[in-house]
Formats: C-alpha cells, structure tokens, sequence
C-alpha cells in the first residue's frame, strides 16, 4: 500500500488501493450495495473475518463474485449487467420490492463514483449536463435518498486535473446533502456541518497536496489523531 | 459472520420497551406468532400500540396480551370476531383507544412505510366516515384521500422456516401481513417452526429477505390459537 | 325453485336458492371474492362446465372447498376464517399484494351482504352506527372501491320487516356508488342511472310484493323481457 | 375452462394498436423477451411508447423496435449503455421522445399503477432537476416529491415457467420488472421456456399469480441479446 517512490507520476493510491482502503470500513454484517466502476472493486478487498451481504437493484440480495468462466447465466447478472453469482443465502426479488430495500433505509451503505461532491454532501453523477449526452439515472437518486450511509470512492481530480471536491456543484445533482464520506486516490474525508473534515491522507501525500486539489476548506485531522471508522445506518 | 439465530425467546423480545408500537403477523390465528406474543407477556412491556388486523381471540395470543393491560391502542381492520372479547370489553369500558383502517389500507400502509413512502392516495374509504378529515384529491375524474405510511418498533412474525440470514419463508395464508410487517418495522423478531442451513431455502422461493429480519427464533411445535380457546386457555 | 305453496310463510328464495340464482351470472373465467355469509355458499353453485377462481383477501387465489374432517391446515384459511383448500394452480401472496389485486382492479367480481343499498348504489355493509358497536370494516371498503363489478347478495328486507334497498343510506356507508347489481330473496336488481331497475322476479313473487318491500321506485322488466347475464369488469 | 396458452406468438401481439403504452420486460438482457419483441416488430403497430429500464443493444429486440421507427416515446432510467447506438442516434436527430425517471422510482410507479394508487411521495429526486416541476411536500420534516402511477395497454414479459392460468416463475434477475408490469398492463403477455400443467408450480413459489396474466407463449430456447450482438445480428 506504500507509495512507489520509483514512478514520482504517481501521487496516492491505485484504484484497487482506494477499493481495499475503503472496505477496510465496512463492518461485519453490512448490507452493501456497489455502484459500477471502482466500487464494484471493493467486494474483492472485504477482510475474509467479516460477513457482508451484497445487494445489486436488479433483484439479487446475496451477489457473489464473477462466475467461473463458461460457467455463467446471461440471466444472472448485476447493476452493471456483468455476469455474476448467488451465495448460499441469496434471494431473487422483483424491482418494486428490491428499491423498498434502498428507499425504505434498510441497506446500511451505498458506495457510488462521483463527478463532483460538494462541501455540503451533494452529489453529482449522473450527467455533466451537456447539451448532446443521453441523460442516464439509473438508481443512484434513489441510493442516495434511501441508504443509511453513502461513500464516494473516486479520484480526487477529474482527468483535466479539476477538483472533483468542490464548494458548490456545477452539475446537474444527484441528491442534496447525502455523502457522508468520501474516499480517493489522495484521502479519507469526512462531510461534516463545518465541511470538508480530513480523516486520512494517503501514504505519502501531504495535507497542502490535498488542498491545493480540493475546491473547498479542508479541516485538518484534529490531534491526538483518532481515526473514526464510522459505521452508519 | 452474520447469525440471527436467538435461542432464547425472551431475549428475543427483551428489548421492547413499554409505550412501543409493534406490528404483530396474523390473519385470525394463521401466521400468529403466539409464542413471541406470550413471551412479551412474561417480559411485561405496557403501554404498546399494536398493529394486528385483528384484536385476538380467547385469552391467549393477542387477546391475552391486551387482558393483560399492556395495549394502549390498537390499529387494525377487523377489531371483533367470534370468540373474541377482551378487546370488546376494554374498548367499551374505555380503557383501549382504536384506529380502525381498511383492510387494504393497513396493508398498503404498512408496505409504504417499509418502502419509505410516506403518504399514498387511495380510492378506498372515500364517501364514509374513516375517510373524514383526510386531504381528498381528483386524479382523472375519480377521487381519492391521502393515507400515510405506517412504521413500528417492532414486528412479531411466524414464519415456517428461515436460515441464519434471516431468510424467511411461510405457510400457506400464514403469510398475510407478516413480510410487510417485517419490513416496516426498525426490529423485525421472527418465531420458525425450522431452521434450516444457508442455501436450505431456494433463492427464488424466499418471501422475506434477510435484510429485514434482525431476529429468528425457532418454536418448532407452536400452539393452535384455536385449539387453546376451544379448550378454555388462558395466558399467562 | 319453485317457491312451495305449503308452506305460505315462506315467499321467494331460501338462502341457498338466493346462492344458485347469483351463482349462474358468475361468467366461466371469471376472478371473484365472496364475502362472508351467504356469499360463501355462492361458489357451490357455480355450474360445472364454467372454471371460476377464488380470491380470498387473505392471500390465496385458486380457493378450494373446504377440507375433508381432520385434512385441514388452520394455516389455511378463508377470510371469514374457516378452513378451505387450494386448487391446483394456486398461489399465495402476501396481504399488500393481495390488495393489489383489489385495488388494482383485477377481480372481476365481488359479491357482498349489505344491511342497505341506495337507489345510486351506494353500500352500507360494516356498521350500524350504534354506539355501543364495536366497529369492524375488514376489506369492504377496499373490495367495493376496486373489483370490477359488486353485486350485493342479500334478503331483500331485514328481521324486522324493512326494506333493505333504499332512496338513501342511513347506516354509515361502505363506499358511494358502486353496486351494480342486487339478487335478493325476492328479486334481481340492477343498480342504474334511473333508479333500481327489476331484472327479475323470484318465483312466484308479484311486482307489487317487491315494491311494497323496497324503499324506492322499482322500474318493472321492459318489455320484450331481455334479461341481460351482465359480466361486468 | 381458463386456457391462457396461445401457440402463435404473432397472434398473442395481433392486437397491440398504433399508439399503445407497452411495458417491456428486463434489466438489460435478463429478462427482455426478445421473441415477443420480434413478433411486434413483424406485427408492424407504430407510435409506440415503450417503458422499459434501458433501451436495448445492437440492432435486434428493443433496440430493433426503436430501430424500426416504431417508439415514439421511452420512459426509462438508463437509455444508454455499452452496445446501445439506435436510441442514442434517434434522441440526438429528435425522433424520439425520451421520459427519464430514477430506477426505483419508475419501479413504484408501475407498482403504484397495477395497484390503483393514483399517485405517491417519494424522496428520490428531490433537488435534483428530474423533480423540477413536480409537487413538493415535507413529511416529518424531510422533504419529497409527488410521483404518478403508470399503467400500460400491454406488457411484453418473459419468465421460466407458467401453466394455463398464466401463474408465472422467473429466472435469477431476469424477474426484475417483469412481475410489476404485469400487474400495471391492461393485457400481460409472457413468454417461457416452459409450460407445465396445474399444480406444477408451487403455490408457494409463484411469483406472478394468472390473474395478472392474459396470453402465454412457449419459446423452449429463447435467443440471447448479449450473443446476437456479439454476432452482429439485426431484426428483421
């Protein structure tokens, strides 16, 4: 998990590094669901002593991994409509019933990609709300209104370098005050009423490093540094 | 490792607390969890609101648990039925106050407040006197009155099995209000005849997730409501 | 049928000739829930060349007879609480989903007791309105909201000799316009715009005997006598 | 006697008409009838407006329909997705409308329709510009927002298994929203891999019960989506 002192391009962790860095938090017993892309990656990161329960929206509580290869059914499949499997313990449920799971509050936490956070918790990803792209939702609305606790994995900055972080979003939003923490390629940080709340810096990133790529305050770890690893919901 | 199995039955319901609204499975005595009820009994919470289409029979189950004077209030459909007075007499005398719903109302208040709906429109009622007092509304012609999700603390359901996850599957119209109690409820304490092993119960099959179940315990010979009452039983 | 002249106390249907004559409106194919009472015998009647399924609000539709003596499940069971069976190609379903079915319009029928009826069809079925009572509504008000057609199954008059089918409901109502159809003791009738129309008289009951017992004008049979079977829903 | 099975697939869509709301079944692949869609498209109905989660891959099923110029509009969460060029491609020349609802939200409003609630609150989407325009309102101190039901003339479904009183299985998460639509249509067509007879099914299990359900069609080895775009397939 140490920096690569050999490749300096690099600042902070790889995408699988974010993965395991934020199911690290993930208590035993959670009912888990993972948006696509890099969260899909936090599944393989669990600690094997703790028991999590994946829910995928299209109707699977239970997910298992990747099937065997050739071993698959077209028909089982998650959010991101990848083949996957069913644990001993599993259950298949209609759509209607599969959002009372996520809009009733029963899931205990939503891991989700980002576009931009702001310092008060919205969320924007679903659209960069440009003129000419097909405007796609999906179930993230209904995630971050209805789980007990959302995470934003993601890179710090856009592939232009911009703050993903920021004071206000620019983009269409996805739901108002819903993050509850973030976690990227530079840091932990906690959204909190006074605002951006470092938890944690990647190894070897320096908290002037984050700031100068966040676009809003960043509170410093108050000391003595005691690191919360908060279980909501 | 995930395990809602509770051995203890009293444990189970231990943490009820006097003034609690409980949502509690059954239609008549077909999914009545009796023996989480008499266990409420021995633990001696008071002051509850019950949800239950029905308010009991005899003096054991439901009926017993409102003879005991623990029931404040009752929400349900259907308050009176043969064999049934407790209920009768402490509403009578005052001593039990009654939100009295439509069947299919209390059903659909129930399943929104376990999907996060708050307040749904409904044709049924309109014209009589439970729907007085409620915000009425048009859609294409026909109207409709605005009713309201309904949560509890606690849910008492019977299952016919379940696994450790909380995966729970009924018996025949057992069923009834139970998995939509189950997910109305922040405690959802279920009594199985039967546990069975992870991967026990088909995935395709399995009417109550484990998500809403926190936790399971196993009566494997529960009582008959009403071979109790037709012996003269009474609780405790 | 025929009303039996010995015995002179006794004019129009007994209760299960009342259940016969409804019986042989109830269309092959047709989804119906039967209330409680006199509606329970309805389905014994049903002629045999017609398939009909059973809903009870409880959560079976493909309803069977009741069970042999010592056969039965006390887990399974009517709404009116009595033992039944289930017929192959049954299914059960939880109570939200059962009033789906009612409320979503899917029945086809739904056959009702009444202690009044108006002449705009409205119902009043739950409730004297005596203080003393203890009020219990069930799922009538749910089923005469949603089921394709009502038709009430009642005698015409009550114990004490009053008319049944009124200009207006005293007793609190069930719902406000939504009988469509009457069989009685006495007769057959249609719930209309114009009032109640006769569709029927029972052996050997006069037009006038009928109208003496009903609190409303009662249009007589047009004439040619077209006697509609009306499958509503 | 009830006999739901139609052994023509082209007479089981003969009477869906130019104009008609048709629900169609699946999440991606899983579920998504794609026989059913084909004899639609053979059957030639137009100005079509198609509920569905996605709007197809490649150039067979959904994608097919709209590729036709048969959907005129979509009411969907998720219109694009790897493999998905014809509604992109139509919705940038503006020769189809497009309804974008959250998921969950387009779940209970089919749920709401088949179950005759003319309307519902919801959290989902609040601040966000899909609740633009819609009725507000605070339950409990949190605000939501006023969603509609939604029925449809037609479903278009595909499960496992179903006998002739239309009682339907599925397979794993090709149920999605099949169940729901077949509710909130008011004519349901599923197609299945299998046929049984009465009581082949168990009443335990059936998920979607035939009262629900209008025509069943038997297609034993249903193509795949995923594979008949691997292969560069087109419709017709």
């Amino acid at each position: 998990m140490s920096r690569n002192d050999a490749a300096p391009e690099r600042v902070g962790l790889s995408r699988e590094e974010m993965a395991r860095r934020l199911a690290l938090d993930i208590p035993d017993g959670a009912y888990v669901n993972l948006g696509i892309g890099i969260p899909e990656l936090v599944a393989g990161f669990v600690p094997a002593d703790r028991e999590v329960v994946y829910h995928t929206e299209n109707g699977l509580l239970g997910m298992g991994p990747a099937p065997a290869a050739g071993e698959g059914d077209p028909e089982l499949i998650n959010a991101g409509k990848k083949q996957v499997t069913a644990v001993p313990g599993a259950a298949f449920f209609h759509h209607a019933d599969s959002f009372v799971m996520i809009r009733g509050g029963h899931l205990d936490l939503s891991v989700l990609g980002a576009l931009q956070v702001s310092v008060g918790g919205d969320l924007a990803n679903w659209s960069t709300g440009a003129p000419d792209a097909i405007p796609a939702v999906g179930g993230a609305m209904d995630l971050v209104n209805g789980v007990g606790a959302v995470y934003v994995l993601t890179q710090h900055c856009t592939r232009h370098g911009e703050p993903k972080l920021v004071e206000r979003c620019t983009y269409p939003l996805t739901g108002v005050g819903v993050v509850n923490r973030i976690y990227t390629d530079l840091a932990v940080i906690d959204v909190t009423p006074e605002g951006f709340q470092l938890v944690e810096l990647s190894p070897g990133v320096s908290f002037e490093y984050v700031q100068e790529r966040t676009g809003a305050p960043l509170l410093p770890v108050p000391e003595p540094h005691a690191r919360e690893s908060v279980a909501h919901g | 490792m995930i395990d809602k199995l509770q051995p203890d039955i009293h444990e189970a319901v231990g943490n009820i607390h006097d003034g609690a609204t409980v949502m509690i499975g059954g239609f008549g005595e077909a999914g009545s969890p009796i023996e989480l009820i008499h266990a409420l009994i021995d633990h001696g919470a008071t002051g509850l609101t019950v949800v239950n289409n029905n308010t009991g029979t005899g003096e054991v189950g439901l009926a017993a648990l409102i003879a005991a004077g623990r029931v404040a209030k009752m929400i349900c459909s259907y308050p009176r039925s043969v064999n049934s007075t407790v209920f009768p007499e402490q509403y009578r005398a005052g001593k039990i106050e009654l939100e009295l719903v439509p069947q299919g109302t209390l059903a659909e208040r129930i399943r929104a407040g376990g999907a996060g709906i708050p307040a749904f429109f409904t044709a049924t009622s309109v014209g009589t006197p439970l729907a007085e007092g409620k915000e009425h509304r048009t859609f294409e012609g026909r109207q409709y009155v605005l009713e309201h999700g309904l949560t509890a603390d606690f849910a008492l359901i019977k299952g016919r099995a379940a696994d450790r996850y909380g995966n729970v599957v009924y018996n025949c119209t057992a069923r009834n209000f139970a998995p939509i109690m189950a997910t109305a409820a922040r405690t959802t304490i279920v009594q199985v005849h039967q546990v069975v092993e992870p991967g026990g119960l088909d995935p395709e099959c399995v009417i109550t997730p484990g998500i809403f179940v926190d936790r399971v315990v196993e009566v494997a010979h529960p009582l008959h409501e009403s071979e109790l009452v037709a012996a003269g039983a009474r609780y405790p």
